[in-house]
């Protein structure tokens, strides 16, 4: 019984919307085709998650989550959408996004999956508190869902955004475990690797997939050192 | 004392069986040229063939080496021991315990190969096909051999031919399908290892045809008479075991009474003269076979062994 | 917190890092050479003290274990950083990396070595997690360095493939976390290696087991476990030699540690399911994949890679099985293959500087050639190869009997894979070590370049047959305190 | 046991006889090759004789421990009667070899390094007295063997043959070390591996059919058990001569050794009567094999090779016989088949190491071991021809070699088979009894091919004619081997005599009282073989035949050129005459490979005939493929290979599709997880 469980239903329904919230944005990664429109559903999704990361500091009253809750909004919900924009232009790629998998097998793979990891999470977790419990569902499907986005895209953007909505399930999932030590440390070394992709993506001139680098303008030094 | 009378009787039997050995050639060479009309030769005329050979001295090939000259004796000596082995007149001589059919088959098989190799050693054409049909014949037969020795181990304790014949002179054993599937068995060995016809023909003139002759072709003079009177001696010791293990009867022992000798001698000689003559009768009578046939031949032989060895097993629940 | 940093165990992952931090600005690369020499020296004299100061602080853990493995990879790290220094000028001087890249490399280098040994001391998940991403990162740059296309591409695949692994090891972190949240309640020690093995027993073993999974293969991914082992081959394959040859045994073990740890966690807890299983099952599926894949290789550093994979899914497969005999022989084998293989990778880029060219075509006839390098090679594969006189042999005989005893039938795959895998290494120990020697284009190593690599053979060779009783004595103390 | 508890004088002796040989490996890469080799060459003649010390009046003492090996274990040294038989053929063998390699054949000196460690090796395993030494004994003589086969390694075929051989090497460990934790016992806490520890707990049920069955395949394929003896002509033909002497003469034996530790010893004896049936038939259908090739093969190490295969196949029957007769509760037949088995065991070592040193003699001084190309070698190799001669007719089982010996006893031991009853078994006794006397047939007709076509007849070749006597050491021993032959082929019953302790330690009953030094007899009392006497009956034989010629034949004899059915002398451009008129392996075989190769080895030939007006000479192509090369091995590489295809499959994948196989992982775990906790 951790203290901040007396603040009653509200709290929990509250936190329960927003990391379902979260959820319906990943969905809606998956489901979407536009490459600027699914830019636009991460950075919702971040917000979002900002939003539940600073509800929870409120819950929880930890200052650490507000930290956590500002590196979200600055940097997923704002920065890294714009850089992704921008490379969108830069590297003139085509918007509209080629599949690996059609859209109804991938909701439905994307259901499954979401079912799946829901079952793996509620019965385990009988005694730990409800709000955690949920909330863990939520995050491991978001994280699954972000997988999956990886994989049904050919994409490389769209792949890219998947991999970075897995970080906001993880980050959910963070922020929803109670008195989580080391959250700020966590999410900024999550940060670093997400930087790192984004700079991937532009500094590779990755256009359509993650295999087709084009190294094309890199001073080949000793090119002939294989 | 008796070891004194079985060393007699032992000596007795190798000097038998040396002046028999030209006897039964000529034998059957008579009884041969008389079913194709012809008067033939005189019952000692192998006797004279070995002295004018004997007196001739050998011309040896450029190339021949120190093995050639030796391998006449040596093959000789290796036939004479097995010889000296085959109780003809009566058991239980000196030899006795060392008669073993199979050390018997190893010291054929070591005067084979002994000749075999002379053959090679001047490296002419003719010594190679006839060393190598020669062990090649020996291949199938040695193996029909073995089971018959089965055969005789099963039903007498022991592969010492003189238990063996001991045991079947008793007759204890009666009448046995084994036994007669065996002895056919031995008979086409016998042929096969002589080189009689069908196998081989042992008066031939055309050397492709050759097998024995072939390998012995080099050789003259002493040696050549060491080589015919140690095939003479194979084809008497052959004959000679046919007796001594499927009709024992009659023959003497050794460390008996001398007289009884006599009569073993004496049934030796008619079991001989008959196993003489119906070869003479079989040989003229069928012609040679090509060589690669033979192995069909021989394996004919193998096959019944086996037979007689399931038999037993079959017959009286061996254990 | 940040405070244990500077005691002496913390030193140990310090020194590197703030080594690298002050090579990354120094111009001179022969002085910066020196200096990564001198860190790494510093770490593994620092990890020297370890056994004597065992205890567990909020942020660093010495217990037997991780004391061990610091003490190897940053003794690897040393004698890897002197191999380094020689192995580095060939490349310079070939005009392969240019002077600001040859900073980048060695800053990295140290950063890489003080990352991993962070995460082997670290006694909070949080921040073993950390450190492993902080190494990964280091490692992909590095990779990365020699600016092929191949290169880029490989750390390319690397980083991305690492990184959704490591992204699965966090949440499996969080839910370790989270289930042992009722022991502790709120706080770090909810997130400390040293509670969680004392407390496991009370733990919710039904989370414990979502923990694992998640775990295993977020570090199964870094440790190379078949079927997450691809990004591997071509990682080696392509980065700089010394940093395969670290690569190649240490950050393997970084993450089985990791492995091991959890492992050990769920194995005292009753209710959570068996840990082995899985684990034997992800390591016989890499032995047999990486035994039959070592067939078409045509790439040394690939082909080695391979071998890698192969003997990581060993130790893993014993650290499944579980028991001190077989975790025992697993941490000899972790413990041996690094030295091993580390030497392996000295002698292979010596030879394919000398030959220009790491394909299997380039290099044959080394024993003729070069006798001292051919040598050197051949006797690493024959230890790779797990054939006596050295250590290998033992550790797997040790791992094969205990097997044998428990589960005959497992055993006959274990030994199909070893089969392949040997009669793969002998054909290559054939290809190149003997022959008529292809003809040079590149410098050969000096009379004591490879050094190291035999320092760790001998180290092998004595650890494999002559034992000496306190190292069997510390062995088995970890073989005891994780089992 | 004896009443003082330290290890016995012998034991210690001999162990340290085993260190100083790895020793010698480093003095040799030191650069002391002839000094490496005289060391050699001592340090085996000391064994043998500490050997022989021990046979005559050593006793199983307790096992001397070192403390080498598995972490603070070490391991185990023990010598006792069966070990010991072994270890003297294995020393007897190791000096002859090191004595040849005195005066360098060549590249005799690069082997200089690992041969010392090869023979330590195999002295470790056969001294071994633990599971863990046994194995790593083993395994270190597989990689010195492997080493030294790939002496002269510029050459591909000797590359390809190694690794073969190293592939069945590794296949053997991976054989032995399973059975040999099936047969420590499962108790938890320590696992105490010494063999007298598993002494006490017999495997019983499926565990002792695993073991066999490992048993038959790690220490089989090592020993040349069809049909996993593919490797072996490959490998011997590549090794140098010496060096396959030892392989062929000592390191099959010691992997027989291992069978017979590991089954007879280890697994104790109560064991069902079938466990017999699988060594003999695959050892019938290997030495029939054997045999066969060594009349087809045309390089004369190939050929002693096959051979050794045959030979291999002739004892395992015996150990298989022996098997069945000691769990039929027939002692006495489990005697004789086993004494067979081990006289076969010393007569094939010593005459097969003969026959190597001279095939490396032939090399060295015909420059070829092709038998196309040989001949005439008795007028320029006298000494070596005479040797060959020697280990010709024990290869042929001619009486009254030790060859000879040890066949007549193996086969008195199968016709008394019969009597562990049930005609199943009876048949396949029969039918073994007959492929043996195939096989020893073969193998008479293969001893007269080699020496007939090798080293009779005329020359071949301009190389061959001009061939040279070996040097005086390589002479030295050679002579010294064939002498053991002729000893140990007269006196069968002192080689029974050394393996007393062996019989009675495997099988509980000795041939005492059967064998003495003159005479072996299958049972108490019968009549049997008396090797002195036979040779002593040949030789007054021979005497009188030689007597008699000199009295009444004229002497002397007049050279000329041959007769030949009338071919001229050859011309003078042609001293020896046209080479190609003489018979060759290949048509000195040809009357076999139709009666037998065909159906057996899928042999075919096929003329080369030249048009009428080419110039060229006609050639006679010969082909034939061993079955378990066909049916066993070519489909295992087959296999491999697709599966290593298969496997690569996963390491091209593009970067989405390998997340796609992580994402499959982590959905199957967490699946697994959910069943698991429904349950």
């Amino acid at each position: 019984m951790t203290p901040h469980l007396a603040y009653g239903a509200f709290s929990y329904d509250l936190a329960h919307l927003l990391g379902a919230a979260v959820l319906v944005l990943s969905f809606g990664l998956l489901y979407q085709r536009r490459l600027t429109s699914i830019i636009a559903i991460y950075a919702l999704q971040s917000v979002v998650l900002a939003i539940a990361a600073t509800w929870q500091g409120w819950v929880q009253d930890s200052a650490h989550l507000y930290v956590t809750a500002l590196i979200a909004l600055c940097a997923k919900g704002v920065a890294i959408p714009l850089a992704l924009r921008n490379i969108v232009f830069r590297l003139r790629i085509e918007r509209s996004v080629d599949a690996a998998l059609g859209v109804f097998p991938s909701m439905a793979l994307g259901v499954a999956v979401a079912t799946l990891s829901i079952l793996v999470v509620l019965p385990n977790t009988i005694e730990s508190e409800t709000l955690t419990r949920e909330d863990l569902a939520l995050a491991l499907s978001v994280v699954m869902l972000g997988l999956l986005s990886m994989i049904t895209r050919r994409s490389a953007l769209t792949q890219v955004i998947g991999f970075m909505s897995m970080e906001n399930g993880l980050i959910l999932a963070a922020v929803g475990l109670p008195g989580m030590p080391l959250i700020v440390e966590l999410s900024v070394a999550v940060l670093v690797m997400l930087a790192f992709v984004v700079f991937g993506v532009f500094f590779f001139r990755i256009r359509d997939q993650f295999d087709s680098l084009d190294v094309s303008h890199l001073d080949r030094v000793g090119g002939t050192h294989k | 004392m008796s070891t004194i009378i079985a060393l007699i009787a032992q000596l007795l039997h190798i000097a038998l069986m040396l002046a028999a050995a030209p006897l039964l050639i000529g034998l059957i060479r008579r009884i041969k040229a008389r079913l194709l009309g012809r008067a033939g030769p005189s019952l000692i005329q192998p006797f004279r063939d070995l002295q004018r050979l004997l007196r001739k001295q050998p011309v040896l090939a450029d190339n021949a080496s120190w093995l050639f000259a030796a391998a006449p004796a040596v093959s000789f000596a290796a036939t004479l021991a097995a010889a000296a082995l085959i109780p003809s007149f009566a058991l239980g001589m000196t030899t006795a315990p060392l008669a073993d059919m199979i050390v018997i088959a190893g010291l054929l098989t070591l005067s084979r190969v002994v000749l075999a190799l002379a053959g090679m050693d001047i490296g002419t054409a003719f010594g190679g096909i006839g060393a190598s049909r020669e062990m090649t014949f020996a291949v199938f037969a040695e193996p029909a051999l073995l089971l018959v020795i089965f055969t005789l181990a099963l039903l007498a304790g022991s592969t010492n031919l003189d238990v063996i014949a001991t045991v079947l002179r008793e007759g204890t054993l009666g009448l046995r399908v084994s036994l007669g599937l065996s002895m056919v068995a031995v008979i086409t060995i016998a042929i096969v290892e002589n080189g009689r016809i069908p196998v081989d023909n042992p008066a031939t003139h055309l050397e492709l045809t050759m097998v024995h002759e072939a390998m012995v072709l080099e050789y003259s003079g002493r040696h050549l008479a060491l080589i015919e009177w140690g095939v003479a001696l194979r084809l008497l010791l052959w004959l000679t075991l046919i007796c001594t293990i499927f009709v024992p009867f009659g023959s003497g022992q050794a460390s008996g009474f001398p007289p009884y000798w006599i009569t073993g001698a004496l049934a030796w000689a008619a079991k001989l003269g008959v196993l003489a003559i119906a070869l003479a009768v079989f040989e003229s009578s069928i012609a040679k076979m090509r060589v690669f046939r033979v192995p069909e031949f021989l394996g004919i032989a193998l096959l019944l062994g086996v037979l007689a060895v399931i038999f037993l097993f079959v017959s009286q629940g061996f254990t | 917190m940040i405070g244990e940093l500077f005691t002496p165990a913390g030193l140990v992952a310090l020194l590197p890092l703030l080594t690298g931090v002050a090579v990354a600005f120094v111009p001179s690369g022969a002085l910066a050479a020196w200096l990564v020499i001198g860190g790494s020296t510093a770490a593994f004299v620092m990890a020297c003290a370890l056994p004597w100061q065992f205890g567990a602080g909020q942020l660093l853990l010495v217990d037997p274990l991780s004391a061990h493995m610091a003490l190897l990879t940053s003794f690897v790290g040393m004698t890897t950083a002197w191999f380094s220094r020689g192995y580095i000028a060939v490349e310079a001087a070939a005009g392969r990396l240019d002077g600001a890249r040859l900073r980048q490399y060695h800053a990295l280098f140290l950063a890489f070595l003080g990352f991993m040994l962070l995460s082997l001391l670290a006694n909070n998940l949080g921040v073993t997690w950390v450190a492993i991403e902080a190494a990964t990162l280091a490692a992909v740059i590095i990779v990365g360095l020699p600016r092929t296309a191949e290169a880029v591409e490989a750390s390319w695949k690397f980083f991305i493939l690492c990184g959704v692994g490591i992204a699965l090891a966090l949440f499996g972190t969080f839910v370790l976390y989270l289930a042992a949240l009722p022991v502790f309640g709120p706080g770090l020690q909810a997130m400390s290696w040293s509670a969680l093995t004392v407390a496991a027993p009370q733990c919710r073993g039904t989370l414990l087991n979502l923990a694992f999974v998640f775990m295993l293969l977020g570090y199964g991914t870094k440790a190379g476990l078949a079927p997450l082992h691809t990004w591997m081959p071509d990682a080696h394959a392509e980065g700089p030699t010394p940093v395969s040859a670290v690569l190649a045994g240490s950050i393997l073990n970084v993450a089985l540690v990791a492995i091991l740890r959890t492992r050990s966690i769920l194995e005292s807890n009753a209710e959570a399911i068996p840990p082995g299983p899985p684990i034997m099952a992800l390591g016989l599926l890499s032995l047999i994949l990486a035994a039959l894949s070592l067939w078409r290789r045509r790439d040394v550093k690939r082909f080695f890679a391979f071998s890698t994979v192969e003997q990581s899914g060993i130790a893993a497969f014993a650290f499944g099985l579980g028991g001190t005999v077989a975790v025992f022989a697993g941490v000899l084998h972790m413990t041996l293959h690094t030295l091993i293989k580390s030497a392996i990778f000295q002698a292979v880029g010596r030879a394919a500087q000398l030959k220009g060219g790491q394909q299997f075509a380039d290099i044959a006839g080394l024993v003729t050639g070069h006798r001292a390098l051919g040598l050197t090679l051949a006797f690493g594969i024959v230890a790779i190869a797990g054939l006596p006189p050295f250590g290998l042999f033992t550790s797997e005989f040790m791992i094969v009997m205990e097997t044998a005893r428990r589960i005959p039938a497992l055993s006959i795959v274990l030994g199909l894979g070893l089969v392949i895998s040997t009669w793969a290494l002998g054909a290559r120990l054939i290809d190149l070590c003997l022959g008529t020697p292809t003809k040079d284009k590149g410098p050969a190593p000096g009379r004591f370049a490879l050094l190291p690599a035999w320092v760790h053979l001998a180290a092998v060779l004595l650890l494999g047959l002559l034992m000496p009783g306190q190292v069997k004595a510390w062995l088995l103390a970890i073989a005891v305190s994780v089992r | 046991m004896s009443p003082d508890a330290s290890p016995g004088f012998w034991l210690t002796g001999l162990a340290i006889v085993a260190g100083v040989l790895f020793v010698l490996g480093l003095l040799a890469a030191a650069g002391r090759v002839r000094a490496a080799y005289w060391a050699t060459l001592a340090v085996c003649a000391a064994g043998a004789v500490l050997d022989l010390g021990f046979l005559a009046a050593g006793h199983a003492g307790p096992p001397l421990s070192v403390p080498i090996g598995l972490p603070g274990a070490g391991i185990q040294l023990a010598l006792d009667g069966i070990s010991a038989f072994f270890l003297l053929l294995l020393m007897l063998i190791g000096a002859a070899a090191a004595a040849t390699a005195l005066d360098d054949h060549g590249h005799y000196n690069s082997t200089a390094a690992l041969l010392p460690v090869f023979i330590g090796a195999m002295t470790l395993s056969l001294l071994a007295a633990d599971a863990f030494s046994l194995v790593l004994g083993f395994e270190a003589m597989s990689l010195a063997s492997f080493g030294l086969v790939l002496t002269n390694h510029t050459d591909p075929p000797v590359r390809s043959a190694a690794l073969l051989y190293l592939g069945m090497a590794a296949l053997g460990a991976a054989c032995l070390i399973p059975a040999m934790a099936l047969l420590v016992h499962l108790e938890p806490g320590a696992v105490d591996l010494s063999f007298a520890a598993i002494r006490e707990h017999p495997p019983q049920g499926w565990r002792a059919i695993a073991i066999l069955v490992l048993v038959l395949i790690g220490a089989g394929s090592k020993a040349g058990l069809a049909p996993l003896h593919v490797w072996l002509p490959p490998a011997h033909a590549a090794a140098p001569s010496h060096v396959s002497a030892l392989m062929s003469g000592a390191m099959t034996k010691v992997a027989l050794y291992v069978i017979v530790r590991m089954l007879f010893d280890l697994c104790g004896p109560a064991q069902p009567i079938w466990w017999g049936v699988p060594l003999m038939a695959l050892g019938a259908m290997g030495a029939v094999l054997g045999a066969l090739r060594a009349n087809i093969e045309g390089d004369i190490t190939a050929v002693r090779a096959c051979s050794t295969v045959e030979n291999i196949g002739l004892i395992a029957v015996g150990l298989g016989l022996a098997l069945a007769a000691r769990s039929a509760d027939l002692p006495a037949l489990a005697a004789l088949a086993m004494g067979g088995a081990l006289l076969h065991v010393m007569a094939h070592g010593l005459f097969k190491s003969l026959l190597f040193l001279g095939a490396g003699a032939a090399l060295h001084g015909a420059g070829t071991r092709a038998l196309e190309r040989l001949g005439g070698l008795i007028h320029r190799m006298p000494v070596t021809t005479g040797c060959m001669l020697v280990g010709a007719a024990c290869l042929a089982a001619l009486p009254p070699t030790s060859g000879f010996a040890s066949e007549w006893t193996l086969f008195q031991a199968v016709l008394a088979g019969p009597r562990i009853g049930g005609v199943a078994l009876q048949t396949l006794i029969c039918v073994v009894a007959l492929l043996m006397a195939l096989a020893a047939a073969l193998a008479a007709a293969a001893a007269v091919r080699l020496i007939g076509v090798g080293f009779l007849g005329r020359p071949r070749t301009p190389r061959t004619a001009a061939a040279h006597e070996v040097g005086y050491a390589a002479q030295l021993a050679m002579l010294a081997m064939a002498l053991l032959c002729l000893l140990a082929g007269l006196f069968p019953g002192a080689v029974l005599a050394a393996a007393a302790a062996g019989l009675k330690q495997t099988v509980g009953l000795t041939m005492a009282g059967r064998s003495s030094l003159l005479l072996v007899t299958p049972q108490a009392g019968s009549p049997g073989y008396a090797a002195p006497a036979i040779a002593a009956l040949l030789g007054l034989a021979l005497a009188g035949v030689v007597w008699v010629v000199r009295r009444r034949a004229t002497g002397g004899s007049r050279r000329g050129p041959a007769w030949d059915c009338g071919f001229g002398p050859p011309p003078a451009w042609l001293p020896f005459g046209d080479p190609i008129t003489q018979y060759g392996g290949a048509s000195f075989g040809q009357p076999l490979r139709r009666a037998l190769g065909v159906a057996l080895l899928g042999a075919f030939e096929l003329v080369d005939m030249p048009e009428p007006g080419q110039t060229r000479a006609a050639r006679l192509i010969v082909r034939s493929k061993d079955p378990a090369s066909a049916l066993l091995f070519k489909p295992v590489a087959r296999w491999r290979d697709a599966l290593s295809g298969y496997a690569d499959h996963l390491q091209f994948l593009t970067i989405r599709r390998t997340l796609s196989v992580i994402f499959g992982v982590v959905v199957l775990f967490l699946l697994a997880v959910v069943l698991l906790e429904q349950l």
